[in-house]
């Protein structure tokens, strides 16, 4: 098993966070001093194929972030809520899938919620400075007093998780428990975790565990089994292993090969400079013109023509007819 | 068993199964007015008290998490609920159920004080605890003198009383039951049960 | 268990049948997947649904719901047909060699002796054959055409590939690879553990569908090994210690039992339990049951229990039947025979079976009483919610008083889990309100029934005037004062026997284990199996060092487990008949040639010499038993019976509706769908959800909103035939009663071939009510029959007709 | 809007479009109502423009300061989008027939080059616009109808549960785009307000001068006098009369 981390200290010294603002590497729309150490990469490890389906993760989540979700119906299956939402930063979501080559059944299990991507797209589509930041670990965490709740970050999300809270109206979704992380604990879902499904450790460490477990799949005739942690996005904070590694999209539709999407690519890239760029275009070519060409001023012998036209003397014929 | 006498223990039973390198993690050390990004660690000067999970027979280990130690006599009100790392069964981890125990102390639908509900009546009452136990207690006694069986058709000394039962917690500590059998055996009740086959 | 939970790790493989271990154990079942992921273990889920245990399972097949026995028969079968038999373990540690009496036979579901009348048996014949030293009569050859060997492979002859088949509805190659993965552990160094809970236990064949297992893993040798076992899975946090206790109506603490009837004397009472070893030089621990009652009865009744009365053998109350169960006390309340009802956290009209019964008995009371933490839909059994609980408040005349109790996080003292670990918790909260602890509520009954007997006098006061509540504060004994007392502490200085100078104990001491006990009246002890676990050295229960030497599992210093500490069951037979372990890989004891030592405390005297003594100390003969004797009472040897409400006639003996020995009431006989009826075709099953616990969690908001409504689970099939929508309203109706639910259809569940016949399976989750946090919903018991098992009246929930539409939803 | 014409009436002359007085000549070109209607329009766009562009880039995200902080600019911006969406229908509606293009405006296009250097001399005589208001009126016209509809797709509080993420982020990109040419668009019209002197009273007093009419749309002119000839004498405003048309100018002192 991978050993449990230590129950946390209580003491203040002890649980006084060990990151901070220092060690921010992205920050949205603005700029970040880059932190001179960076912290270990940190990586939360899902293995679906030991996940049982409890639903232990989304309690704990609920418990420990204090999220009060609504009590919802039965729609015929065993996921619930249906969907994340404000107040469900993780969700399980089920699967039953017949392996048309064993010709077994298979119940699908996949723990959904942040991927805390490398490129995450809900940082580079988000208007509002420091509402959305990446720390050197990994975690990309949302502030919610700097949030205008837009919802751009839904859009920039190649994994659809942020949620707009009706509330306060802005945007949720899973922080790694960046609080736990911050005292040497792991999230609150791992350390619920029945069957240690969900292990949390330094990234390369992650790694390591899951190509231990990806041997056992093998020699259980999962010859596709592997670790998800899609380049698309330079890699995730949060991986699965997973036994057809070849079809993620069988897993409630996890992204076979996900990346910001090239719309919003182009939204948040080129559009802005082009924008901006044609804009003052046309300011400066009015300027130029001015200064060039100058006003274009109505001359007394218009208005005289004018005065004619109206009192009828002046009968010149219109032009062109002449 | 204080709650410091079980940290130390943690620490050093934890030492034994070192795990990740993430209590290290290799954290830049930050000044305290640098901390404000991160959300503060909520259990910070909280008192722990290891329990047991009360659900199911895994038994797992819990830490209660409460504002006020009730072993210094103060008010203790629990603020969170987590699995002990250090049980060796459970290794810190929980179900569904028992990572929301916290909720189900703090149930809307927890029980506060004695009710009463008359005869045909459609609502509870509030009752007085010694009036309740009281009118409990003589109804016992009434019944018991009325229908206890000391003999059977043979005159064999059976000394039973048939028409009143109690059926024995599932959750309750192992004290609690041997206190209920005592009193339960000593009257002669036979329709006694527990919650072992449901 | 016979094994602790985190001993799974060591096993081979792991046989999840008549449980859902993932789903109703998520924590324990980590011990799963690590044997899985680093001992390269199996899993087999063999189970009416595909569940969340199946889904991480190596291989999954379906049985119909009450047919385990014959599965498992069939399994045996095999074993023996193949030669996949644990020879050494079956020859020497289990009552293969034994000849049985010449009277008993089996035929057509029937055993030797049985009286229809009475719908039980004169099991007179189930015996040995004893010889005239008193000592049974064994063939260590296995030819005698009497030994247990023989007559066990005769009896399982007929449970064929194809029978198993035809009754369990398991597709042959399905079976064959089952049985061909259990056979493989027959290896002395292959185990193989058997996790199971309700799925076994609520049939009317209950305790026969383990037994019948147990026999499968004496025969592969698994009992007493590391990674091997009987694991039943408690389903409450102190349930073990509860039934540990004796809290049932035939028992005292520590599995002895109250007289009956016919035992009109302390004598005669003792001299059917003098358990006289069945083989030269055995160890039979029983034998000391006469030390075990006597300090029972002085920790009840103190100096009132002497030798002249007996040691107060009067004041215990006699049985006239086999027992005061659940069932029979809702039966006599249904007659208007109770008048008082206590129901101390527990919560009946959900748990027990057939809810309108049940209501109809409550109505007839005069006074319940309730202790909860939580509001419980007995509580307001009277209180009107249209469909989901139609009462007619004004018509009942039931006074009802509701306490508000304690919870877990705000008491103390101890809970014994599966494992037989005595766990000691601290108190970590300030009680809500005016709530109390049951201890003080029971104290606060108790003194006050006292103080009226002592003032009044009445019907036979003396138990009560008498018991022992020698406690600091009469009105709330502490769990310290408590736990001492079963323990055991002695009454008066015990002189060594060997060397009468020296003192074993002083007066006023705490007992160091049941090894102390005495049957003088010179000690006290409540439970003698709880003996060690609150010593002179303190509070052993307490004990908290995770430290485990060569990573076992065993963690000796991690709490108490009873008895002495053990924590695997039968530990001595780990080994050969040599005393060296049968997988050196996997030790747990060993014979160095002077005395027992290794990882767990010995089952057996440390000094005892392999050869000489069984590892079976708690039977007579020292060995397993494959054959049963008179000790259950529906037969030997288990056989196939099919549910009371069966979709087809018993293959193996068409006569024979359900378990012949099993008690039923004549009103419910009336209540029980005709076998393969048309009007209920469906075969139906109730479960628990992961994300629930039975009628608790429906308060939690949490886990409300993880499972917010209730469902039955359909497959495609009956969902198409039906017209049924997946989410969509159905009602499902039984000869008891109706429930709406929600629709969930999955391909999770399929159509069985059972007899030629095809049976759909309707799974219904049991966990809804009328008071909570979820949404209203009906509880599984308003449809589940009532009947029990022949032995102990677990309730048949899990094997039962229904007949499902598709509909509008309740309108209530 | 347009009030009935009598038949054969050219399009561009609108109610309340007429001349008075002689000397100077005073043309009536935007009644009230239109006037009021452009600002409103112009001033939602104007609004739309600063807090679009606050949400758009980071350099310009301080302006939420504006609209008191960026919650705030997130809520009422889509708000403003109605505003301004109804109300240049309402222009749209006034506006079109005059919009119209004719044969006159290719004849003024190809002669842009003498319009942009102030030589209006050989410039055909143009109605009540001219290709540049024109262009000004229907990319507008296009580039709002682009930004309310992309503008809904994107609206979360609202709308979100109706489209796929896909369509909302090609809504957000089509959105910025749109916003970037009508904000050009808005530069050019305002810029040629600046450049071509006398234009402004048009929208603020709703009168221009005849000379200003004469020189930059003689032919719109001409149609308004000969309809001052040929047309009933309670047409003809008279500079002196207490009881003008609505639009009655005041004399410039």
């Amino acid at each position: 098993m991978f050993p449990p981390i230590p129950n946390a200290s209580v003491a203040g010294e002890a649980s006084r966070p060990r990151f901070s603002e220092r060690d921010l590497v992205r920050r949205s729309a603005s700029e970040v001093a880059l932190p001179t150490t960076r912290l270990t990469e940190i990586a939360k490890l899902i293995d679906v194929t030991k996940c049982i389906g409890c639903k232990a993760c989304q309690s704990a989540c609920l418990e420990w972030n204090n999220l009060h979700e609504d009590i919802g119906y039965n729609h015929g299956v065993y996921d619930n809520p249906m969907d994340l939402t404000p107040n469900t930063f993780t969700l399980m979501r089920f699967t039953e899938w017949d392996n048309p080559e064993s010709g077994h059944l298979e119940w699908l299990i996949r723990k959904d919620g942040c991927m805390h991507c490398a490129d995450p797209g809900c940082l580079k589509a988000c208007p509002s400075p420091g509402a959305i930041v990446q720390y050197s670990n990994g975690i990309v965490d949302f502030f919610h007093e700097n949030c205008i709740g837009c919802g751009y970050c839904i859009k920039g999300c190649p994994f659809n998780i942020p949620r707009i809270s009706k509330t306060d109206h802005t945007a949720y979704k899973c922080t790694l428990c960046s609080d736990r992380i911050a005292v040497g604990q792991g999230p609150a879902c791992q350390k619920a975790c029945p069957t240690q499904a969900i292990v949390f450790g330094t990234k390369d460490e992650m790694k390591a565990w899951a190509e231990f477990r990806i041997k056992d799949l093998k020699s259980r005739g999962f010859e596709h089994a592997g670790l998800y942690d899609p380049p698309g996005v330079g890699g995730t904070h949060v991986m699965y292993v997973l036994h057809h590694a070849d079809k993620p999209s069988l897993y409630a539709g996890l992204p076979d090969d996900p990346s910001i999407s090239r719309v919003v690519k182009v939204w948040k890239g080129v559009t802005k400079y082009f924008g901006m760029a044609l804009m003052g275009a046309a300011a400066l070519a009015g300027l130029a013109h001015y200064a060039v060409a100058g006003p274009n001023k109505v001359t007394e012998e218009d208005e005289d023509s004018a005065g004619s036209l109206a009192t009828g003397r002046d009968l010149q014929p219109p032009r062109g007819h002449a | 068993m204080s709650g410091i006498s079980r940290r130390d223990f943690l620490r050093t039973s934890s030492a034994g199964i070192a795990g990740t390198t993430l209590g290290a993690f290799g954290f830049t050390e930050v000044q305290a007015a640098m901390v404000a990004a991160v959300k503060p660690f909520h259990l910070v000067n909280t008192t722990e008290t290891r329990n047991t999970c009360t659900y199911c027979s895994v038994a797992c280990g819990i830490i209660i998490y409460s504002k006020g130690d009730i072993r210094k006599g103060e008010h203790a009100d629990i603020v969170h609920i987590e699995g002990d790392a250090d049980h060796p069964t459970n290794r810190g981890t929980l179900c569904p159920k028992g990572a929301a125990l916290r909720d189900i102390v703090k149930s809307a639908t927890r029980l506060t004080q004695p009710m009463l509900r008359k005869p045909g009546s459609d609502k509870f009452v509030p009752v007085a605890w010694e009036v309740a136990l009281d009118k409990i207690a003589r109804a016992m006694k009434d019944d018991r003198d009325a229908n206890f069986i000391a003999k059977n058709a043979d005159g064999t000394t059976v000394n039973r009383w048939l028409t009143t039962g109690f059926l024995a917690a599932s959750a309750t500590t192992n004290e609690t039951a041997y206190a209920t059998y005592k009193v339960v055996r000593s009257t002669g009740i036979l329709a006694f049960d527990n919650q072992a086959r449901v | 268990m016979t094994n602790p939970w985190t001993d799974i790790k060591n096993t081979d493989l792991v046989v999840i049948m008549g449980g859902n271990a993932a789903e109703a154990h998520p924590c324990g079942f980590k011990w799963v997947t690590e044997a899985k992921a680093n001992r390269g273990a199996k899993l087999i889920v063999v189970d009416p649904r595909f569940t969340r245990s199946a889904s991480v399972a190596d291989y999954y097949a379906p049985i119909r719901q009450g047919t385990d026995i014959a599965f498992l028969l069939g399994v045996i079968n095999y074993c023996i047909a193949n030669d996949k038999v644990q020879w050494d373990y079956t020859k020497t540690f289990t009552n293969a060699s034994y000849l049985v009496k010449d009277g008993f036979e089996y035929a057509d579901g029937l055993f030797s002796g049985y009286d229809e009348s009475k719908r039980d048996y004169d099991n007179e014949t189930w015996e040995y054959q004893v010889g005239p030293d008193g000592y049974a009569l064994v063939d260590e050859t296995l030819q005698h055409p009497r030994c247990v060997w023989n007559l066990l492979k005769q009896h399982v002859a007929q449970y064929t590939t194809e029978m198993v088949e035809r009754i369990c509805g398991t597709p042959k190659d399905k079976f064959l690879t089952v049985a061909q993965m259990i056979a493989e552990c027959s290896s002395p160094t292959k185990a193989m553990t058997s996790m199971y809970a309700l799925g076994w236990t609520q049939h009317s064949k209950g305790a026969q569908n383990i037994r019948t297992m147990a026999m499968l893993q004496l025969i592969l040798g698994n009992i007493g090994i590391r990674g091997g076992g009987m694991n039943a899975l408690r389903g409450h946090s102190n349930i073990q210690g509860l039934t540990d206790i004796g809290l049932l109506s035939n028992m005292l603490p520590g599995y002895m039992n109250l007289p009956v009837d016919s035992e009109t004397s302390f004598d005669r009472y003792m001299s059917t339990r003098a358990y006289k070893p069945l083989r030269p030089g055995q160890t039979s621990y029983w034998q000391n049951y006469r030390k075990f009652f006597v300090s029972l009865m002085k920790a009840m009744y103190g100096s009132a229990a002497t030798l002249e009365n007996d040691w107060a053998y009067d004041y215990l109350p006699k049985l006239d039947v086999g027992n005061y169960d659940i069932l029979r006390a809702f039966e006599l309340m249904k007659q208007g025979k109770m008048n008082l009802y206590f129901c101390q956290g527990f919560n009946p009209l959900q748990a027990f079976p057939n809810k309108a019964k049940l209501a109809e008995g409550l109505s007839k009371l005069k006074l319940l009483v309730v202790m909860d933490p939580l509001q419980t839909e007995t509580a307001r059994f009277w209180e009107n919610h249209g469909l989901y609980n139609d009462a007619a408040t004004a018509k009942i005349k039931t006074e009802v008083i509701q306490f508000p109790t304690t919870c877990f996080a705000e008491d103390e003292g101890s809970l014994v889990n599966s494992g037989r670990w005595l766990q000691w918790h601290w108190s970590g909260g300030t009680p809500p309100g005016e709530a109390h602890t049951d201890a003080w509520i029971m104290a606060q009954i108790f003194v006050r029934l006292r103080e009226l007997y002592r003032k009044e006098g009445g019907a036979f006061p003396d138990p009560i005037l008498n018991l022992n509540w020698s406690y600091a504060d009469p009105g709330e004994p502490t769990p310290e004062e408590l736990a001492k007392e079963m323990n055991g502490y002695a009454l008066a200085d015990v002189a060594d026997p060997a060397n009468p100078s020296r003192k074993v104990f002083q007066r006023g001491k705490q007992l160091s284990g049941f090894g102390d006990y005495q049957d003088d009246g010179s000690t006290a002890g409540g439970c003698w199996i709880f003996a060690g676990s609150f010593t002179e050295a303190g509070n052993m229960m307490a004990r908290r060092d995770n430290s485990d030497p060569d990573d076992t599992g065993m963690y000796l210093n991690w709490s108490f487990a009873w008895p002495a500490n053990r924590r695997i069951l039968y530990n001595r037979a780990s080994c050969d008949l040599d005393g060296k372990p049968w997988d050196p890989s996997r030790k747990l004891l060993e014979w160095d040639g002077a005395k027992w030592s290794g990882y767990d405390v010995p089952d057996i005297a440390p000094t005892a010499k392999p050869r000489d003594v069984g590892p079976y100390i708690m039977n007579a003969e020292g060995v397993g038993r494959l054959f049963v004797r008179g000790m259950m009472r529906d037969g030997p040897f288990p056989t196939h019976y099919e549910p009371f409400e069966s979709p087809i006639l018993n293959p193996v003996a068409p006569k024979i509706r359900g378990n012949p020995a099993s008690r039923v009431f004549a009103d419910d006989w009336k209540q029980f769908a005709d076998i393969g009826s048309p009007a209920f075709p469906y075969a139906a099953t109730s479960y628990r959800l992961t994300e629930h616990f039975h009628y608790w969690t429906k308060n939690n908001h949490v886990n409300a909103v993880l499972q917010p409504e209730s469902f039955v689970e359909i497959s495609v099939e009956l969902a198409e035939e039906k017209g049924i929508v997946k989410g969509g309203w159905v009602r499902v109706w039984s000869m008891r009663g109706e429930l709406f639910a929600k629709a969930v259809v999955t391909k999770r569940i399929k159509p069985m071939i059972c007899d030629g016949k095809t049976v759909h399976i309707v799974g219904i989750p049991i966990h809804w009510g009328f008071v909570g946090a979820a949404r209203k919903g009906f509880p599984a018991n308003v449809l589940t029959p009532f009947v029990g098992d022949a032995n102990i009246e677990t309730p048949e929930f899990k094997a039962f007709m229904v007949n499902i539409e598709s509909s509008s939803g309740p309108v209530a | 809007m347009t009030a009935p014409r009598e038949h054969g009436a050219p399009a561009d002359i609108q109610s309340g479009d007429a001349v008075s007085g002689t000397h100077p000549v005073q043309v009536h070109r935007y009644k009230a109502a239109a006037r009021i209607n452009h600002w409103i329009t112009a001033a939602s766009l104007i609004l739309l423009a600063v807090s679009g562009m606050s949400l758009f880039t980071p350099n310009l995200f301080f302006l939420t300061g504006l609209f008191s902080g960026g919650q705030w600019t997130r809520t009422i911006h889509p708000w403003i989008g109605l505003v301004l969406f109804f109300s240049f229908s309402l222009l749209f509606v006034r506006f079109w027939r005059a919009n119209l293009p004719v044969q006159a405006d290719r004849t003024w296009l190809a002669k842009i080059g003498d319009v942009l250097r102030n030589r209006d001399d050989d410039l055909p005589e143009l109605g009540k616009y001219n290709a540049g208001q024109k262009f000004v009126f229907w990319s507008m016209s296009a580039l709002i109808l682009v930004l309310i509809s992309t503008g809904i797709v994107i609206w979360d509080q609202y709308f979100s549960p109706f489209t796929t993420i896909e369509v909302k982020r090609l809504a957000v990109l089509a959105h910025a785009l749109a916003a970037i040419f009508a904000i050009c668009v808005w530069i050019i019209h305002v810029y040629a307000a600046i450049w071509v002197k006398g234009t402004f009273s048009a929208m603020t007093h709703g009168v221009v001068t005849g000379g200003w009419a004469w020189r930059h749309h003689r032919k719109w002119l001409r149609e308004l006098v000969v309809k001052v000839d040929g047309s009933k004498a309670a047409e003809i405003p008279h500079p002196h009369s207490a009881t003008g048309p609505s639009s009655s100018p005041r004399r410039p002192s």
